[in-house]
């Protein structure tokens, strides 16, 4: 059987990625494009952070993408890291966060350039996407 | 259907290095247990064993314990819900015995976590959660609940040394646990000191008092049905409810910040089944992997309302003398954390509780006692009441 | 207690490399027995997840399985006897319906073995058995199989060509079936010719055309309760016996090197369970991960007398037309062989032809059907008895 | 806690070792004396090889170590292997096999120099320590 094209996209995401391949791995082209995404039902209308390619409701896997980037959010909870798993040393400190959008939630991290003293339970804020150092994406919290 | 019920139980001593091979380790616990229920083991008809895999370089460990443990021909298998497998593998005994498929099971947890290097382990630790969305950001277990933790105090006021208290009482029990890994015992003073080293952050809230160590260790639970209890002449510790609820994985799944529902429903289901309330149970084992997590427990279970744990830790409730006495084994911040022994060791604990057995922690004539077993930050909650 | 049957299944295709995640792939099964069953996913409630964990980089794929199902706050764990882990579900699904703690449960095997690098699948491979005391000596399961096949050849006098008859059988049949990894036909000169690679030799006496191939897939088997399946208004096909043996892994603890005892073990404990004998078995779906294992199925299951398994294909009597049908959709050879998923296509294809809904393969009104499936070389055994 | 010394001598043994750790470790010890040892269970009697340090019999860990070297048995089968796992493809091909010695039996593999029409089901065989080229050691059947 001849060797097919595998598309690895993924392994762009995040300091340290573990995926590769995934149905949703246009996510990593909106991200480039500076589009935080997740996929909305065609068929239920519900909302998907982080971007599914099937629906759990309906099993239909007609879905189509929204950006997050430009819906405001309020925070929910947060955690300032001072250890953190191989690969991640370069990061530490880092403070991961959730963050409510009302009808769906995002789970990522805060940006480097907010003190820990404007880190808030409640904050509004926005999510962006972010370059890190080793040309690798992931998305950020920004104060709103 | 007859009831079933538990004849035996066991553990190894949770250490931080075990000097010898998984199979080795798992026959500690076995070895404790079947001698406990008074039989050999020609009388079990199945095993489970219950571990979290990673830790591994033996794959299907099932085989290999099963083997070591002299149960060839009968069935095994293994099973896993992270750091409540054992929990999961005593529902399963219950219903490969309630369905009369088997009448005699032993419910094998092992987990030899110094296996790996500790670079391997921090590189597993690193991938705990869903790998495509989450461990791209560099997450780790104490910083899951330290969430958890941040969110509790925020909605309720709860603060750092309301969950020293949880680590005290912890130290205070766990000196008198000659299977813990950690025997000391501690004072106010070094849980909240700036200068200490129990209060250096991890993730915050959470600082270093507030977490258990990683541990390598086995448990076995042996368990029955009604009948062959009889044939046996052994009087059970009855299994009177059994249960279990998942959450997502991803966070963004999550309704609530300050407790796991999982547990809740769980609990639900147990009483249900049980046909009991919290009020009723006389001793209870919940897991503690940080101290926030037994604050959440207290909420979770009813032994308190939403929020009111910290009074409930404040006021000594939960001591041996307390009007609910939760861990007085030292739970998993002193016994340490083998993962898949981790709810066999709970097990046991209320198992000698409830015969009246426990030495130096027993309470006064326990009726009902209950196991609250948590894989991931709630991801798998598991309930589990046992009766005399 | 009532009867517990199967009123859906699925499957994905097998593939060699899956474009997705190990999630999205388990979606597809649990997909098609869904919409099979006419349910909706809010009907299950319970979840059993079946893998072998090795080839995962994602650490407890119950929870994100779950999850991305739709199937939380139902319980789930993850279960695992290598090859065989799906049919240890479907046992587990049996005993949590019959034993009333749940009443619809859905088996979602699932196996990514694309997800690690073939470099990290040679090193677990390396690893399949006691990594003490046997894999040290460079050990893989083809030479495991290949062993078994030396000591069949030389008490019965089974011939390379003997065992080619049984790959001609699987491709024959695999050409028909659209979700097979291998649908090319192949005849007996392309088996068994000097100058063809399927003869180059991989463990002696076992040579390529013998082995099956690694795939990535999924399955999913939805178990209910006689109850629950009036309620839908569903006829389901029913488990009428359930059986599992282990054996050593070591093979210093094997007494029979031309048989798998566990096998032997488990077809008694189902034939006995759904009172019945080999004889009353209309068709069959066995676990031929080599062709020799096919074989020693025919002779395990009783079929054939001990050493009677060549006759059975040498007279085509496992064909379609044959006394008794054996791995008519392609088995493990021609569909691939997606560790974690392969039991329920096993069961999927049996539920289809007691449904009378096996199309181009549908063999003449079968009342009885039977699903062997191995873990390891003869460790873990499962049998298992469906019927209308 | 002090950190206390792990007894690695099992890493010495096979091609590639999986397992560094053991209650038997003194297995090795006697393999480098040229010993190929199981355990006997002084209060059962039963005869384990490979060694193990706890009857599963009577669950008793009094076991005391003999010698196999001595015994002669039977080939019960064996296998040529073509490929291997990663770390043995300086070995290929070689011949894994099973031993009969009465009480217990053997696996391991057949002595390099034994030419392959030599090797036959029913032979006679004795088990030898053997040396590897990376310094480790296992142990491989003889012609008896
Ligand atoms: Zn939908
Ligand atoms: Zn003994």
């Amino acid at each position: 059987m001849a060797k097919k094209e595998i598309d690895v996209r993924f392994k762009k995401f995040g300091t340290v990625s573990f995926t590769s391949t995934s149905k949703v791995n246009d996510f990593i082209d909106y991200l480039d494009q500076g589009k935080v995404v997740g996929t909305r039902c065609s068929k239920c209308g519900l909302d998907f952070f982080p971007p599914r390619a099937d629906c759990f409701n309906c099993l239909g896997s007609d879905l189509e993408w929204f950006d997050a980037a430009a819906d405001t959010g309020e925070l929910v909870t947060f955690s300032k890291m001072k250890y953190g798993p191989v690969g991640f040393e370069n990061d530490l400190p880092y403070t991961i966060a959730v963050a409510d959008f009302g009808k769906y939630k995002i789970f990522g991290r805060m940006d480097n350039d907010l003190a820990d003293e404007a880190i808030k339970i409640g904050m509004k804020v926005k999510v962006s996407a972010n370059s890190l150092d080793n040309g690798n994406m992931n998305y950020v919290f920004k104060a709103a | 259907m007859g009831k079933v019920g538990i004849i035996g139980v066991g553990q190894s001593a949770f250490v931080r290095t075990y000097p010898g091979s998984l199979k080795e380790l798992a026959f500690e616990g076995f070895k404790e247990a079947v001698q406990d229920a008074g039989i050999t083991s020609q009388e079990i008809d199945a095993s489970v064993v219950c571990s979290a895999p990673e830790y591994d370089k033996q794959r299907s460990p099932a085989g290999i314990v099963a083997e070591y443990l002299g149960l060839n021909p009968q069935p095994t298998f293994y099973v896993e819900t992270l750091c409540s497998s054992s929990s999961t593998g005593l529902k399963l005994a219950y219903s490969l015995v309630k369905s009369g498929l088997h009448d005699c099971v032993a419910v094998v947890g092992v987990q030899k976590m110094s296996e790996i290097t500790s670079a391997e382990s921090q590189e597993r630790m690193g991938r705990g959660t869903d790998i495509q969305w989450e461990s791209p950001f560099g997450t780790m277990m104490p910083a899951y609940y330290a969430l958890f933790a941040q969110a509790h105090m925020n909605k309720y006021g709860t603060k750092p040394e309301d969950l020293s208290l949880i680590r005290l009482k912890s130290s205070f029990y766990g000196r008198l646990n000659e299977k813990a890994v950690f025997r000391k015992s501690l004072d106010m003073d070094q849980l909240t000191s700036p200068d200490s080293r129990l209060t250096d952050p991890v993730a915050s809230p959470l600082r270093v008092g507030d977490c258990c160590a990683n541990a390598d260790g086995s448990s076995c639970v042996i368990v029955v049905s009604e009948e062959k209890a009889k044939s046996l002449s052994r009087e059970p510790v009855w299994i009177l409810g059994v249960g279990a609820a998942s959450n997502s994985v991803n966070l963004t799944g999550r309704e609530l910040f300050s407790g796991l529902p999982a547990a809740a429903e769980a609990a639900r289901q147990a009483y249900e089944m049980a046909g009991i309330t919290a009020k009723d149970v006389d001793i209870a084992e919940v897991h503690d992997c940080f101290t926030i997590a037994e604050m959440m427990a207290y909420e979770n279970l009813g032994f308190a309302e939403p929020g009111g744990g910290k009074e409930l830790i404040q006021g000594k409730e939960t001591y041996m003398d307390g009007s609910i006495p939760v861990n007085i084994d030292g739970g998993l911040l002193s016994k340490g954390h083998p993962i898949g022994a981790t709810g066999g060791s709970q097990i046991r604990t209320i198992v000698n509780q409830l015969r009246g057995e426990a030495g130096d922690i027993q309470v006064k004539d326990p009726e009902i006692g209950l196991v609250h077993n948590i894989g991931g930050v709630g991801l798998y909650g598991n309930v589990t009441i046992l009766g005399r």
